[in-house]
């Protein structure tokens, strides 16, 4: 077993992995900014190692500084939490050239799945059903108006090179076709270095609903459900549920063995995700795989009972997956606690926590950093807490969530407690009526 | 670490009106640092960050009265300004080029601007740290060989 | 299903009980004394009306105040809790004479189990196995004597009368009997205002188990497993766990089915507690029945994944059992955070909460009235918070405890949480080694 | 009732210097109090509790200038001290013996120690409420048949 693990990250996701490493008697050290020096995991990790100015690039993206810190605190291992070095293939293998376990994928199955289209390729390869689209590259008009005609409108022309939601262009037939060709080339050529485009077809009303995969270093690739993702603003995911509402335990099963197929294609060791479109007939797509634990990963582990993060790191000692396909026992849902202001169209809000409460009781869960008098450093991202519920059925999980969120009080900065509680009574979310663009149609606070 | 000795140790800082304070022992290093003294005996103030109080990587010791007051009574020599040299990487701390080679500097040793003062490993790259003053290094606060951390003092030089 | 309950109790409790109405769309009302004002319960119910002064006397067990409050709130039903007018059938009696349906057992349920030598026989008339001793009261030093041989030294001389620990003594042979006849009697009757005595074995180290049961009004009862409370300190729990670590599925069976039996036998409904004694030879024996919610009911709840207090109201409200007997799923343990100085024979020591910190994560919770700033009034009981953790093991329940305890920051006042460190590095409390005067015997410090 | 309400409400009244605060209205009815003035603006301050002020059933207007302050901000007549009569017990009020009968007082009634004001009913049980001083009925501060809490004020009596 691995003996002590440097954890090259921060926030609530930092104190989630020093949890597990306590839980299995594994030493801990934190590397933390300047501007993290008075946080949670500085204080309860066994060690702490300053490691650079606020500034991620200086600190928590900077390669030679957490390497140098985890040998002069002679860990075994790094884990890389979220964000950050996560996806960072470099990272993965600087790690490991250095005498580090790594915990998370080996480098390539990083670096084949952080290519948009090597991925896309890997995975229809193996057989997951991907949007269809153009074969790679389109270099012509010609081609793009084949390839259009064989899909059908609307389409979207994307930028190889491009990603997060930018670099895109929809187009409705071939007339439009024909005048944005050229320009989506020159754009991607002077936004992203490369002129390359591909071709997808342009999804209606879609949900975005993903599977968790667990790898061990055996080639043994079970997958634990999906979770429901679909309620987002601008990409950035606010309420996730396990299992889907729409998701029969037949589709669980043709998505999970999809996913699976698409995991055992890159050798994937590890939890993952496999992230699918859905749309209206049920159809699903591969959109991206993230090689990492995510933010949502706890509506799983409650609606499993499981503990992924320390099955990761049994997982990264060398050990046997512990785990088993099975249906979901609990419905767990988790809204994202975010100092933002959703009166102010969700306008990132830095600032000192003057006053705390969290929930409690039978069927509550938090994983969170802050604390009374904590300041919000503006240098990361605004996550405060993750206020996860869970129950024997859906409306049991959502009726948790409702009186948690009331019972839970943050002063001193704005949070999306308010969107949140509004959307537990939503009557879309509570069918179960929720696609991606469905905050972009629907003002929340009607 | 036990974290009731931290909190013991944050609550002792919190009573007293020092604004830094850094404890080194076997293996552990604490450092504390505040903007201004709190006014109240807030137990538990893990409120204030350092960040609003950036400090660059080398610098001069303020003059404020305060400031002078907290070091006089936690380290050894200052009662007049040294300069500071602080550490701009996490790293290994070595005095020397070499295990055999002599140190580039003692306690004593008369420096100037660009003159190589000791060394910080990281990942296999010896960083060399220079001195950016012309001075008389006062004391070396990290022993050879022990591990640094960002922006950590390294040594103090008396400027001319 | 009941629509408004107020709510006779302070502290977690109080809390707990409006958590589970707010699950279930039920409006809460919760009275309070002066004390009181300024707490939680105060704060998160839907209504809250002042009954007293400080003073339990005058207000928590003020029975008019109660009802009165009950009326112009316009309530239909009125839960106890644990404590105060819990376990008071005149209380159930008059809550019923007023129209309210009172959340818990019949009145005749409440007294036949709240005289301690009713409750004897009514459960040795039930086939439960008691604790061996004479039948009923000895009138004559003849006839505890023959009592004594025929059930072997050392015995115990209780009053009948008595109660918590009181009026008892133990008798190591003949002689001593002789001896102490006439003096236990006396005693008793200066005491107690009643000579009355009756004789029973005393019992070698031994063990406190407990079983919940649960019935509706349609008379099904079903047990849900025991609980192991051996842990004490002058008859107070400190810590609690589901299962025990010492009973197997087959002593569980034949537990539960004495305690089915026992519950039966008083024709009981909603949630209650038969504890029993159980001796080195795995012996079980009637201890006395709560007829009522327990303090440490969470850990039942986190072994199975039920909630109680939602079943309790179901139940009350006339719905059939929605649970069934089965094998506990998880290890809960549970440790009794409570404002009293560990280091100093366990003092009360009430005060102002001047910095809080709860922990959090997977397999944590916590129920607890407590705020930063939250000032503990002398009057009332000094329990802060219930920390409960679960895991797929005693041993991950245990480890998850202690990096829970680690985390749980309370400053202001001297806690229990010191003590529940050490035990959980305790070999015996490892091993299971703990019979009720454990802590009598071994200095917690060591 | 609204929680965010109340706690925009105990904000309020936190970062005010008030000592007592009730608002009533629709049927809900809010009583806030407390020992001193908070120092600073802790918006969360549940922290005092009121036993450490008891409020005695029946008592006289402390002097204090800011207690006057506060009530004068407040509650519609006292400029000068007035003598509160509180309900002892939680119940419902009514101001005549029967439905019929002739209330009790009006403001304006002239009353001595020992007659009758009011009753609390509760559990059926008429609770008499006396005077225990002698004065001029000023204000009837809840409506006849509606719940009252223990130690709510009742009337305010102003003392020959």
């Amino acid at each position: 077993m691995i003996k002590k693990i440097l954890i090259a990250n921060r926030g609530e996701i930092a104190l989630r992995i020093i949890r597990a490493c306590k839980e299995l008697g594994i030493k801990t050290v934190v590397v933390y900014s300047e501007a993290d020096a008075l946080s949670l995991p500085v204080k309860f990790a066994d060690e702490a190692v300053c490691i650079g100015p606020p500034s991620p690039a200086k600190s928590y993206l900077y390669i030679p500084a957490i390497i140098s810190a985890a040998q002069i605190t002679n860990c075994d291992a790094i884990h890389p939490g979220y964000g950050f070095l996560a996806e960072n293939a470099t990272f993965a293998e600087i790690c490991e050239a250095s005498g580090f376990i790594f915990i998370g994928p080996k480098p390539d199955s990083i670096s084949r799945m952080g290519n948009k289209s090597v991925a896309k390729e890997t995975m229809q390869k193996a057989g997951v059903p991907v949007i269809p689209g153009s074969n790679g590259i389109v270099h012509s008009l010609d081609e793009a108006i084949s390839v259009a005609e064989e899909i059908g409108y609307p389409i979207i022309i994307k930028a190889a090179a491009g990603g997060g939601g930018r670099g895109m262009r929809v187009v409705h037939d071939r007339e439009e076709l024909a005048k944005s060709f050229g320009i989506a080339k020159a754009e991607a050529g002077s936004f992203f270095g490369s002129p390359d485009v591909y071709i997808e077809k342009l999804l209606g009303k879609s949900r975005h609903i993903e599977v968790q995969v667990l790898g061990d270093k055996f080639g043994n690739i079970i997958h634990l459900n999906e979770r429901e993702c679909s309620l987002q603003r601008r990409h950035q995911k606010l309420i996730e549920e396990a299992p889907s509402p729409v998701v029969t335990p037949e589709l669980r099963r043709r998505m999970g063995e999809a996913a699976i197929a698409g995991a055992r294609a890159v050798n994937y060791i590890g939890p993952g995700t496999i992230e699918f479109l859905v749309d209206q007939d049920v159809n699903f797509y591969f959109m991206e795989m993230n090689t990492r634990i995510q933010v949502e990963h706890p509506v799983t582990e409650e609606s499993l009972c499981v503990d992924l993060i320390k099955e990761q790191i049994r997982i990264a000692s060398g050990e046997h997956l512990s785990l088993t396909i099975q249906e979901p026992k609990f419905h767990s849902i988790e809204c994202r606690i975010i100092a933002e202001d959703p009166y102010n169209d969700f306008r990132p809000s830095p600032g000192k926590i003057t006053s705390l409460h969290f929930p409690g009781g039978h069927g509550v869960r938090i994983d969170s950093h802050i604390y009374q008098e904590y300041v919000i450093p503006p240098y990361y991202d605004s996550l405060l807490a993750k206020l996860i519920t869970w129950g024997r059925s859906r409306e049991e999980a959502i009726v948790k969530m409702k009186r948690a969120l009331e019972e839970f009080v943050i002063e001193g900065v704005p949070t999306t407690i308010p969107f949140h509680l509004k959307m537990m009574e939503n009557p879309d979310f509570l069918a179960g009526n929720i696609d991606t663009k469905y905050l972009e149609r629907v003002d929340w606070q009607k | 670490m036990d974290l009731n000795y931290l909190r013991k140790i944050l609550k002792i800082f919190d009573q007293s009106s020092l604004t830094d304070l850094t404890i080194e022992e076997e293996g552990i290093k604490i450092s504390l640092s505040r903007k201004a003294p709190v006014q109240n005996n807030q137990a538990y103030t893990l409120g204030e960050q350092v960040v609003q109080q950036p400090r660059v990587s080398i610098q001069t010791v303020p003059e404020e009265p305060l400031a002078k007051e907290a070091d006089k009574s936690l380290s050894t020599p200052p009662t007049t300004t040294y300069h500071k040299i602080n550490s701009p990487i996490v790293g290994t701390f070595y005095r020397a080029p070499s295990p055999e080679a002599e140190p580039f500097v003692e306690v004593g040793s008369h420096v100037v601007p660009g003159q190589t003062l000791c060394i910080v490993e990281a990942m296999k790259v010896m960083n060399e740290i220079e001195s950016d003053i012309a001075g008389t290094v006062v004391e070396i606060l990290v022993e050879n060989g022990k591990p640094v951390e960002y922006n950590q003092t390294l040594m103090l030089i008396k400027p001319d």
